[in-house]
């Protein structure tokens, strides 16, 4: 068996595993499960930005921010989560697009500090502007309305086992997506330009304007993410734009692996079952994670999506195993 | 020979240095040239200020006849303008079907597209694995290009450049760090290359054999300044050149 | 508001941004020869903080013994983080650096709710700190004059260190070329070592400072660090002199935004920082460290 | 034959292990077919105002531990788990999402932001479980959420913000000398609604009233002197500011060599009567740094009522902790109570039955006589107000020189006209 069927074999279990999850599983794991995806989906815009193009943002938590707000700031209004999702992708979209033309201007530490610096900036308008944000408050009571356009409401998303599937479906496609992605002239494009600017603008490509084309499609990515988290917590808050929420997609894709695909998915599920779990034996938790960041760093940082992915080298044949490089 | 590139009074000053100091240069189609002279003569410099990697202080540069001086770097190479570097600059992750794939993709105008698979896109991946044939380099399709020697590494570069089928293409020390041998199968392959393919080579090269065996046109840079160019002969009997340049070399 | 009160408003700022200033000293010193930007030094402040509440809050030591105590701590702290860690990620791209000092973000704070608990420390304020002195028409407190005066006193003393001493010299050398410096029989890693720890000294100073009037509680450090790194930014990544006007400026402006235009204070100062990334990415001081 | 003997003691062991674990629910005769009633409490257990979170805890363990001792109710024993909220709405509507699906709560308690608070409203509804409230202060939690909204999961067994607002008017209003306030607030719904309530109900009494200044400070804030020298560039004759527990001890240090206690005539700290921010100021009130100007308000206070019932309290809980207690604390211990009480007379857990149980319910507690205002789910109870002064009986300093106001006379009562919640 092929590397990449055996991958295939493990994703639809996966997935299976994921649509059957209500059956077996409690309100609460439920409610995990979703918060994972969400990452996942945070998490895996972000690592096209950071393990294919190489930009290391720290504002990604804006454009999660404004999907999020956005999509609250509509649910309040007109009861379509439809409308809600899209509109906060959208606007995220926009947000990224613009903010991004002027970070990709930048590289390396410096693109850091501008992304930080807009996100930031994000973090202060949500937390200032009061009469539409709701200020440090935030805005609360968000109804979980239904998925359905205005107008035709749709199925009902009252309990949180249907909008499990909500959030369920958007991740898939959003997983499938970017695997298409990375695995296409674009994809490609970008790993060369992380690899080599200069040899990628020598044979004929726009780098910046490419720069800037993964920096939208992070943000839209964020965007979505951040849309789906109003109807899950019916409460949006300044500090989903902080610069710490950031950290979070940082953190699951170095936990899963920065050089592999299935990292950040990998981490999203790792960074919240080592929180939950240590969170059961003791309230420093984040001790425990600081140090896993530390050690991961310092002698794997290929991530634990990299160990199993020579794992899986080595279950099938050795031209496979080419775990580090995203392909 | 039609006129291909034309460099009109191109200069570049970094502080105090006169990296490049008036440079005027007309380069005809399909005569392969050598840029020489001694190191810090401006060399890289000036292929950087032609192919866009640093904007001139002054100066002009034609391709073909329209100006290209403040033109991007990606928009010249569309014009038939690339280089290779004297530093390895490949794809070292990427494997070494891929380091090929994206310039094909690229002079296809097809690096953009976010959804199809690389599978899918026969007619670049085709043109790749023949310019890999050609390379020599087919046996190693699927590894990482860091797997490779440092002197397929070097054609791989090479194979980089040309695949953009480029009109004009500078190599900066295509050979550098390569023993003997392998330089031998480095120019041996640019000679093909330029023969195969509509390309006109510049080629920045130290070891002066190479360069009057290679050569049909040679430009001898110095301080900056152009000192001298034409056909090995004639500069092989150049004073001027024999002295600044030559001499140690022929003495060495 | 009358000339005097801006004036007094504009002190005030001058306290705070003091310091801003003590913070990101340290961290840009350290940026500037070790390359490295340390995400986990606003949490040595927050250590520095809470070894000096319990010298002299708890232990009741004078209070400059307490801050001499917390120097060395964190000093120390500092060393391992270097020479335990960071030494290791040389030659690595600087992301994984940013990602490991952030680790140490995480370690430090939960550590210290280990050690002190969760609930804010406040030492009483040192009676020679206590008390005010008229200042355009209004009583202004000793203790800010204090601040800034040791603000003041450590921007002359680092001058000092850097531009008249054998030390200094050496690690300019090696903020300027590593390879050179070595080549020249600079110990390339006792700079490293002896840069960081008294950039960690800097962070502990603040926060040592801070106690008696600003509480210290777990996450403080981390509420602080992107300031540091606005001011670090704004006054040019790894120069010394632009982090003090840096701090000038994101002090006193927050000084005058909490008055005048409290709503774009925090806003405006984002706004400086992205404007001078992109206008002059070396910084308003930029060029050389 | 040795490893085969302790297989056997060690299979004897485990057998003795089921038996017990077999026992145990057998052991409690529960009238309520429940193996225990589980106790969700949430606080804010870290950062600058840690103390509440802990005062909550140690309230709802000694209630607990006192119930349990008594039997339980209706012999059901009461388990606690309590999590820290970090002040964050989000965080707070997560653990109580985690109490109630996974950990199984059945009624919670807790909560001191009023953010937190008015996110958490809303979801008890999809949990379909009570919570009182015994801190968070902002009148729209029970005005809005319950009275208008009729969320009726939602019980808030502690003082409203009429307390810090309403008093302070009418303790203020008849000096006729304080013309000009100022607010030094905390930059969200509690800052904001304070301030506010405050001004409208001054200028009902005083016309002439004047409100020169006011500086905002979110959470996280370390130094308050911008915030301090801008309101003070006014020359306001009286501050009223509502930064709580570590922000407040801070204000007041920063206040304090700011020499604010020479300029202004007083200084009205909203909750500066909670124990944490009397012990961060014990040293300076006991040499009178604030020349008695520094009036304080809390939700309940250590040394009134001076009934059997608060000295009792206040008793067991120096001898349980070492400490005073917080009113934090004694609202906690008091809303377990009166979950005693209402599930006693409802005989079931349902939270239906439980409200219903509630409503009308007149309740002897350590702050004194509690009563459910059934509009909006707010006990209503009599608090003083009082000028913070040493008092050698105690090793902190006091609320003396108390101003007692009947509830009646500083609740806002329904139909509730709206309060704008913004600067």
């Amino acid at each position: 068996m092929s590397a990449t069927r055996l991958e295939a074999w493990l994703c639809g279990a996966a997935a299976l595993a994921l649509v059957l999850l209500p059956l077996v599983a409690g309100r609460y794991p439920i409610y995990l499960a979703m918060q994972i995806l969400i990452l996942a989906v945070f998490a895996l815009g972000f690592n096209l930005l950071f393990g294919y193009t190489g930009l290391l943002s720290f504002g990604q938590a804006g454009f999660f921010a404004v999907g999020a707000y956005v999509c609250a700031l509509i649910l309040l209004r007109v009861p379509s989560l439809l409308l809600g999702l899209v509109g906060g992708v959208a606007a995220a979209g926009v947000t990224a697009l613009v903010l991004g033309a002027l970070s990709v201007r930048h590289t390396r530490i410096y693109f850091s500090m501008l992304t930080l610096a807009f996100g930031m900036m994000l973090y202060s308008i949500a937390l200032r502007w009061r009469d539409v944000t709701g200020g440090d408050d935030g805005l609360v009571g968000i109804p979980r309305a239904p998925l359905g356009p205005p107008g035709i409401p749709g199925p009902s998303l009252a309990t949180i086992e249907r909008y499990y599937y909500v959030v369920l479906v958007v991740a898939l496609v959003a997983v499938v997506v970017m695997r298409r992605l990375v695995r296409s002239p674009l994809g490609l494009t970008l790993q060369g330009i992380r690899d080599s600017e200069s040899r990628v603008a020598f044979t004929g490509v726009p780098v910046r304007v490419y720069r800037l084309a993964a920096f939208t499609i992070a943000g839209v990515y964020a965007g979505l993410a951040g849309a789906l988290l109003p109807a899950l917590e019916n409460t949006v808050t300044p500090p989903i734009a902080h610069w710490s929420t950031s950290a979070d997609p940082v953190l699951a894709t170095l936990l899963g692996g920065i050089r592999a695909f299935w990292g950040p998915v990998l981490g999203a599920f790792l960074f919240f079952v080592i929180k939950d779990i240590i969170v059961r034996y003791t309230e420093y938790w984040l001790i425990w994670l600081g140090a896993i960041v530390v050690v991961l760093v310092l002698g794997f940082r290929g991530g634990v999506g990299a160990m199993l992915g020579t794992l899986l080298g080595r279950l099938t044949q050795p031209a496979s195993g080419r775990a580090e490089g995203p392909r | 020979m039609p006129e291909l590139l034309r460099v009109e009074g191109l200069a570049k000053h970094f502080g105090a240095l006169r990296a490049v100091d008036g440079v005027d240069l007309v380069l005809p189609e399909g005569r392969r040239t050598a840029l020489i002279g001694p190191n810090g003569a401006g060399k890289t410099t000036l292929i950087n200020l032609v192919t866009g990697g640093l904007p001139p202080d002054a100066g002009r540069v034609f391709l073909r006849g329209a100006e290209i001086t403040r033109l991007p770097v990606h928009r010249r190479v569309r014009l038939g303008l690339t280089r290779s570097f004297q530093i390895m600059n490949i794809f070292p992750r990427a494997t070494t079907l891929e380091n090929l794939l994206i310039p094909v993709l690229a002079r296809l105008r097809r690096t953009h597209r976010p959804w199809a698979g690389l599978g899918t896109e026969r007619a670049a991946v085709a043109e790749a694995e023949a310019l890999l044939v050609e390379l020599g380099l087919a046996g190693f399709r699927d590894l990482p290009a860091a797997a490779l020697s440092h002197g397929d590494q070097r054609l791989l570069e090479l194979g980089i450049a040309v695949a953009s089928q480029p009109a004009l293409c500078f190599l900066d020390e295509p050979s550098a760090g390569l023993n003997p041998i392998e330089r031998g199968t480095v120019m041996e392959l640019i000679r093909r290359l330029s023969e195969s393919r509509r390309t006109t080579f510049v080629i920045v090269e130290h070891d002066m054999d190479v360069v009057f065996s290679l050569a049909d046109w040679i430009v001898v840079m110095n301080r900056g300044r152009v000192l001298a160019e034409g056909p090995p002969a004639e500069i092989r009997a150049h004073p001027e050149v024999r002295e600044t340049y030559l001499g140690e070399e022929l003495e060495a | 508001m009358t000339p005097d009160q801006l004036a007094y408003q504009g002190l005030v700022g001058l306290s705070l941004a003091m310091y801003l200033w003590l913070l990101s000293a340290g961290l840009t010193i350290i940026f500037g020869v070790l390359g490295v930007l340390n995400f986990a030094h606003g949490s040595l402040f927050m250590l520095g903080g809470y070894l000096a509440y319990t010298a002299y809050g708890l232990w009741g030591w004078p209070f400059w013994a307490a801050v001499a105590l917390s120097l060395a701590g964190v000093g120390l702290v500092g060393l391992v983080m270097e020479r335990g860690f960071l030494k290791r990620l040389y030659g690595v791209e600087e992301a994984y650096q940013l990602l490991l000092t952030f680790g140490f973000i995480l370690i430090l704070d939960d550590a210290v709710k280990i050690v002190w608990g969760g609930v804010f420390k406040i030492p009483p304020i040192p009676r020679f700190l206590d008390g005010a002195w008229p200042l355009f028409g209004r009583p202004f407190p000793v203790y800010n004059t204090f601040i800034i005066a040791v603000g003041v006193a450590v921007a002359a003393g680092l001058w000092l260190l850097f531009e008249k001493t054998w030390w200094g010299r050496m690690v300019r050398a090696t903020a300027s070329d590593r390879e050179m410096a070595g080549a020249i029989g600079v110990r390339v890693p006792r700079v490293f070592a002896g840069v960081f720890v008294l950039g960690s000294m800097l962070a502990a100073l603040g926060g040592a400072l801070g106690t008696p009037v600003r509480v210290v509680a777990p996450g403080i450090g981390a509420a602080m660090i992107i300031q540091a790194f606005i001011i670090t930014v704004i006054g040019g990544l790894g120069n010394l002199r632009g982090a003090f006007v840096g701090s000038l400026i994101v002090g006193v402006l927050s000084a005058y935004g909490t008055a005048l235009f409290p709503v774009f204070e925090l806003f405006l100062i984002y706004v400086i920082m992205a404007v001078v990334l992109l206008v002059r990415p070396q910084g308003l001081f930029g060029g050389h460290a | 034959m040795r490893t085969s003997s302790r297989l056997v003691r060690l299979s004897l062991a485990a057998l003795l292990v089921a038996g017990l674990v077999w026992a145990a629910p057998a052991s409690a005769q529960c009238q309520l077919g429940v193996p225990g009633i589980k106790i969700g409490v949430q606080g804010v257990s870290s950062g600058s105002h840690a103390d509440y979170g802990r005062q909550i805890m140690m309230g709802a363990t000694m209630a607990i531990e006192e119930v349990n001792a008594k039997g339980g109710i209706l012999g059901c024993k009461l388990e606690m788990k309590f999590m820290d909220d970090e002040n964050k709405p989000a965080v707070g509507v997560k653990n109580a999402r985690y109490l109630v699906t996974e950990w199984g709560a059945h009624f919670m308690y807790g909560t001191d932001s009023s953010g937190v608070a008015m996110a958490l409203g809303p979801v008890l509804q999809e949990l379909k479980r009570i919570h009182f409230f015994t801190h968070a202060a902002t009148h729209r939690l029970t005005e809005e959420l319950v009275a208008q909204k009729g969320i009726q999961e939602i019980v808030r067994v502690s003082v409203p913000v009429y307390q810090d607002a309403v008093t302070a008017a009418l303790i203020f209003k008849d000096r006729p000398e304080i013309k000009r306030w100022a607010t030094i607030g905390a930059d969200y719904e509690y800052g904001y609604v304070t301030w506010n309530l405050f001004k409208e109900t001054l200028k009902k009494y005083r016309p002439d009233a004047e409100f020169v200044a006011a500086a905002w400070a979110p959470f996280l804030t370390l130094d308050f002197s911008p915030h301090i020298s801008a309101v003070m560039a006014q020359k306001p004759d009286a501050i009223l500011a509502t930064p709580w527990s570590g922000e407040a001890v801070m204000l007041l240090r920063q206040a304090l060599i700011q020499g604010v206690f020479d300029q202004v005539q007083v200084w009205w700290q909203a909750m500066g009567g909670s124990v944490d921010v009397l012990e961060g100021i014990a040293s300076e009130v006991q040499r009178d740094r604030f020349k008695g100007k520094l009036w304080a308000t809390a939700r309940g206070l250590h040394n009134w009522p001076d009934t059997p019932e608060n000295k009792a309290f206040v008793e067991r809980f120096q001898q349980r902790w070492g400490r005073l207690p917080n009113y934090s604390a004694e609202t906690t211990y008091s809303a377990i109570l009166i979950t005693k009480a209402a599930v006693e007379k409802a005989q079931s857990l349902e939270t239906k039955q439980v409200i219903e149980a509630l409503r009308g319910m007149k309740i002897m507690t350590p702050a004194g006589e509690r009563v459910f205002r059934n509009e909006d789910h707010q006990f209503v109870y009599t608090v003083p107000a009082g000028r913070v002064v040493w008092d050698a009986k105690y090793p902190i300093p006091v609320l003396g020189d108390l101003k007692v106001f009947q509830a009646k006379d500083y609740y806002r009562h329904p139909p509730f006209a709206p309060v704008a919640a913004t600067k």
